[in-house]
């Protein structure tokens, strides 16, 4: 159930240059909630819009959720200034997540770039739980971008890929993409649409989720703002409800 | 007498708090946060003869106190509205007013004509002003005898009452007023978005994929304002006020210049609770400032001067 | 090149920044600040032919994200204009952009007539568009006729540069920005403020006590971009664009959608120091996008598809 | 010299009903700084204009300012939420003030209503110093609204009065001036208009100054935003610059 809620910071760090991990808790964590599921953010009352964020791990037990987030503009510099004790207004969970409980696999593949990243922590660390191996292909800029590799390292195999090699390989996401038959079952995608696209074509021979990033103004489903052509360009999916993550062949990028 | 009612044309509203059109889609999402019986109607999103996909993204972007959208009158139809959307609707005890757009003045009457029949509405909106589409719409909102023109045709169509919504667009808000007065309009409902552009600096190119979107929000207030207390002068009939209200003191500003009743739109994005909040703390401010009844707000900064008797709530 | 040196119709601007037009009276309260010669240019206040008094006070209010003023044209008229605060402001190496007021095509002729023969002034701004004076002024900026008229008969009056500034108020803008080019305008500024109101809740009625005034601020920014945006690409004039900005990064974007220079408004009462200290940062946030120089910014969201040749700075 | 500066709140109290004492410390605060001056104050980014307060002390050993000001609106009342040790960015001081130094006189009849009383104490105090006996009269609605009545005490006589009788003398300000010859020489009134043309009216008689209020945009005489008719209605003069200290003959209440 989606609550608009004051949630309280417990945590806020950085974790890369410009990107942070915020831990708030609130009673809007209880289950379910799945991983790619998002919530939407009102940075202060500076601001006339939310802020989408994904959900990158819960603690039902102490009633936290865990955001990564990287300072791109004027609201997410403005929240990387919140200190630990002050509120945050909190609109979510949101959205459709990557379906686990229903997947009957052995091997999946994660694919994440940038912060497209942090859904994919919460998912791994539900697929391992649910027994699944987990192999990530994670693509950064540079290596001071880099967050969460020893996070993933820990649930599974992991290959970094930045743009300019500064670390793990160099490359995009799809130049590091395991190759063979049998190499998983499924794959699960989170980052820019150009990525997604590339990742998704390269992959069409498997069963696959992707997460779309959209602007969005309500983040509810209500305004028609954040929608993505379906059906052969006839109909649309809202990002924000029927999302953000989707099969591939549901959408068009 | 009831502190917050008001009776306009077809609309028998328990509070004069709305959700405007296009904020608010169909109310299915909103159902999941209150019960929508507490509102005093529900403005829904636009409808077209056919299905429409609208712009492609981005679609919305953040300005200073306000936001601008392109959304492009996306919706399932009117047919999928009444079959799918006005069912669920119904279900609530809210009156509930249709926005009604199209590219000409045949599209106009059809949506009109099906809207009608399903006999699950108790007015329409006439949204004759809707800047993001490219044909259709904006003509009819910034010229008087176009605008005159679907109203009058709309009216033949039904037997609801016509509210037509005012572009903020234009040089002279009065003439549009009065000309769609004059084709019997019911009530007016104003102001729409003023178009708008960002920049972004990135793409050195406009933010909004369709170049110019609506401003909305608080930043556009005094410019509604402004114009609902020079129409209020201008004509007889209602006026159904909206732009940038956020706060029960926004509404008496509203109706102070004129409006029997408010609609609240982005808003909503921001406090998907706004609503109800403000009905539940309308009647305090309505006292903290003395007033005991909405009645004696409406067109209230009007009251030396005007000449008019009617009464428009 | 120099990166923000821009030169247009006599004016020779060591970088595209100056204060607008009511914002900054005739330079003497802000030589206390800084060193006027750090700006472009300075748009001083409206002169008209005799002293004007203006409206009643309160005669500003704050909104969101912006304010509203209904100063109504008060200055000490142009023969005190050109004795007193033109050798002042002489003093400075910074160009002057005289503004012209009336409320007859004579009065601007007349202004016109002193201000070009004082020869203290580099450039005119034919003021058609302000909101705030009951007679003259906004009918001139609302109908492309009158306008044309004004504007031509300025022209008829002077050897100088005529820069018209244009009223957001009206439904065309470009029919205006046509008008007045046709009619000789060397150059457009825009845009003036949009009319507001905002309600006194204590009093029940206007707060202002002229009832309207003029919105600025960056409320208003993307209802200039917009305008800007049409318009550039309407006509072959240079523009110099205003409304709501605060940051280098609004400059930028005012660029982009066509203005070849901008004025800063009520930010200066925000901050005295605005337009110097948006004058140092500029270059950095020019190269932080990826420009080396203001002329590769100007009109750049149009390059693709524009037709123009002219090179507008 | 006026200057914009970001200046340290030092202390934030309560003095009465709604209404704050909050002492900034800046650079600015150097002498000369008159009585009846004031500084325009930038609440927080919120807001776009800026709040003219009046300067009711000065301490230049310390570089303070002390300011009163009552919460009436959204500005003041976000003023009442800032904390020791932050920051406000102040413009000022600006404007005329009474004139303390020139002044030749013997006795002093000073004549506050509400908010108008923050600058008489500073003037009472720049006033005694230089041996001038003040007599004030302070009005307030009621007496919760009642500050500073000891601190002008400690100067010289008081006379207090409410709407209500509730404290001091039932009236206006207007009921309790001292009567008969030569009981004061000048008088000086800061206060609401309807009072300073009361107070002007009935102490016709007598030279003295006043000070007035007006909604400002710049606050340092460029917009134009805050005059007040003077010479017959003919001229003007800017509140903000000329003023807001006036001689009750320059200026058409
Ligand atoms: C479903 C979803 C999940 C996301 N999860 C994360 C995450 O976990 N971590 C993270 O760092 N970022 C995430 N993003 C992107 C994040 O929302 C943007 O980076 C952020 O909104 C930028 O805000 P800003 O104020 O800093 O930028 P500004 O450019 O100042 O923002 C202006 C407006 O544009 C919107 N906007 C700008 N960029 C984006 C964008 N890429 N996507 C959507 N809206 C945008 C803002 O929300 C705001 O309304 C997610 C986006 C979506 C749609
Ligand atoms: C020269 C001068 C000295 C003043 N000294 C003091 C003082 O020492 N203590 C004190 O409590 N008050 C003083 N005032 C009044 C004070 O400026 C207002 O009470 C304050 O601006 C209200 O702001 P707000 O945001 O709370 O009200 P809002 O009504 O929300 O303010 C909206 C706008 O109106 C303006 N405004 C509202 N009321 C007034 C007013 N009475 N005068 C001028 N502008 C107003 C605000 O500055 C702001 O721009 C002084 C005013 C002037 C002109
Ligand atoms: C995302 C969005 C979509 C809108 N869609 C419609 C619409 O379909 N029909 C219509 O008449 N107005 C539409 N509007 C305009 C609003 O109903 C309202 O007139 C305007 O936003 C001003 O009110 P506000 O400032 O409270 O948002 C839309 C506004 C927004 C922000
Ligand atoms: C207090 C005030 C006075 C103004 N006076 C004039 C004027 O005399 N002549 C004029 O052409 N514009 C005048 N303007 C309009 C400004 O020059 C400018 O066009 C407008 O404020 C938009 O810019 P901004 O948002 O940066 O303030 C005035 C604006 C303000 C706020
Ligand atoms: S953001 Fe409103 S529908 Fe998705
Ligand atoms: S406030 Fe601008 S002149 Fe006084």
């Amino acid at each position: 159930m989606m609550k608009q809620e004051l949630m309280t910071i417990m945590e806020h760090s950085t974790v890369a240059k410009d990107t942070y991990m915020l831990v708030i808790q609130g009673e809007s964590v209880a289950p379910p909630i799945d991983p790619g599921q998002f919530v939407h953010v009102l940075v202060s009352r500076d601001f006339f819009l939310r802020r989408p964020l994904s959900i990158a791990d819960v603690n039902f037990a102490n009633g936290t959720l865990t955001l990564l987030y990287k300072e791109l503009g004027k609201g997410t510099q403005a929240l990387s200034l919140k200190q630990v004790g002050e509120t945050l207004d909190v609109l979510g969970p949101g959205g459709q997540g990557f379906p686990v409980e229903s997947l009957n696999i052995e091997k999946a593949l994660l694919v994440g770039g940038g912060i497209g990243v942090p859904p994919l922590y919460y998912l791994a660390k539900q697929l391992t739980d649910k027994g699944v191996a987990v192999e990530s292909v994670l693509g950064f800029q540079t290596k001071e971008d880099v967050f969460y590799e020893e996070h993933f390292r820990a649930l599974g195999e992991v290959r970094v890929m930045t743009n300019d090699g500064s670390r793990g390989d160099k490359g995009f996401v799809t130049d590091g993409l395991p190759e063979g038959e049998e190499a998983f079952d499924m794959y699960f995608s989170c980052g820019p649409a150009v990525m997604l696209k590339a990742v998704s074509d390269q992959l069409a021979s498997y069963p696959g989720y992707i997460s779309i990033e959209e602007r969005m103004g309500c983040g509810i489903g209500a305004c028609f703002a954040c929608v993505v052509p379906a059906d052969s360009g006839k109909g649309y999916k809202k990002i924000c409800r029927d999302g953000p993550v989707f099969r591939p062949e549901e959408v068009i990028l | 007498m009831n502190t917050l009612a008001v009776k306009l044309p077809g609309l028998d509203l328990k509070n004069p708090v709305m959700p405007a059109s296009g904020c608010f889609g169909f109310g299915r999402e909103y159902s999941e946060f209150y019960q929508l019986s507490e509102l005093g109607a529900i403005m829904i999103k636009a409808a077209t003869v056919e299905q429409r996909y609208g712009n492609p993204t981005p679609r919305v972007a953040e300005t200073a106190s306000g936001m601008l959208n392109a959304i492009g009158l996306q919706n399932p139809g009117v047919d999928q509205i009444v079959g799918e959307e006005l069912p669920f609707l119904n279900q609530y005890d809210v009156p509930i007013v249709a926005n009604v757009a199209g590219s000409t003045v045949e599209d106009y009457a059809q949506v009109t004509e099906k809207l009608t029949a399903s006999n699950r509405v108790s007015a329409l909106e006439l949204n004759i002003s809707c800047p993001n589409v490219k044909e259709g719409g904006v003509q009819f909102g910034t010229d008087p005898d176009l605008a005159y023109n679907v109203t009058q045709i709309t009216k033949q169509h039904t037997h609801l009452p016509v509210y037509v919504k005012l572009s903020p667009n234009v040089t002279d808000i009065t003439a549009m007023a009065r000309a769609v007065e004059a084709a019997g309009a019911d009530g007016l409902s104003m102001i729409n978005t003023l178009t708008g552009m960002k920049m972004d600096l990135h793409k050195r190119e406009p933010l909004i994929a369709n170049q110019t979107g609506g401003l909305s929000g608080p930043a556009i207030k005094p410019v509604a304002i402004r114009m609902i207390h020079e129409v209020y002068r201008s004509v007889k009939i209602p006026i159904i006020g909206m732009g940038g209200i956020e706060s029960t003191e926004d509404i008496l500003e509203f109706m102070l210049a004129g409006a029997s009743a408010v609609a609240v739109g982005s808003a909503n994005f921001k406090n998907p609770y706004i609503c109800p909040q403000l009905i539940k703390e309308l009647p305090a401010t309505l006292h903290e400032h003395g007033w005991s009844s909405v009645h004696e707000v409406i067109g209230g900064a009007h009251r030396e001067n005007n000449q008019s008797s009617v009464s428009r709530a």
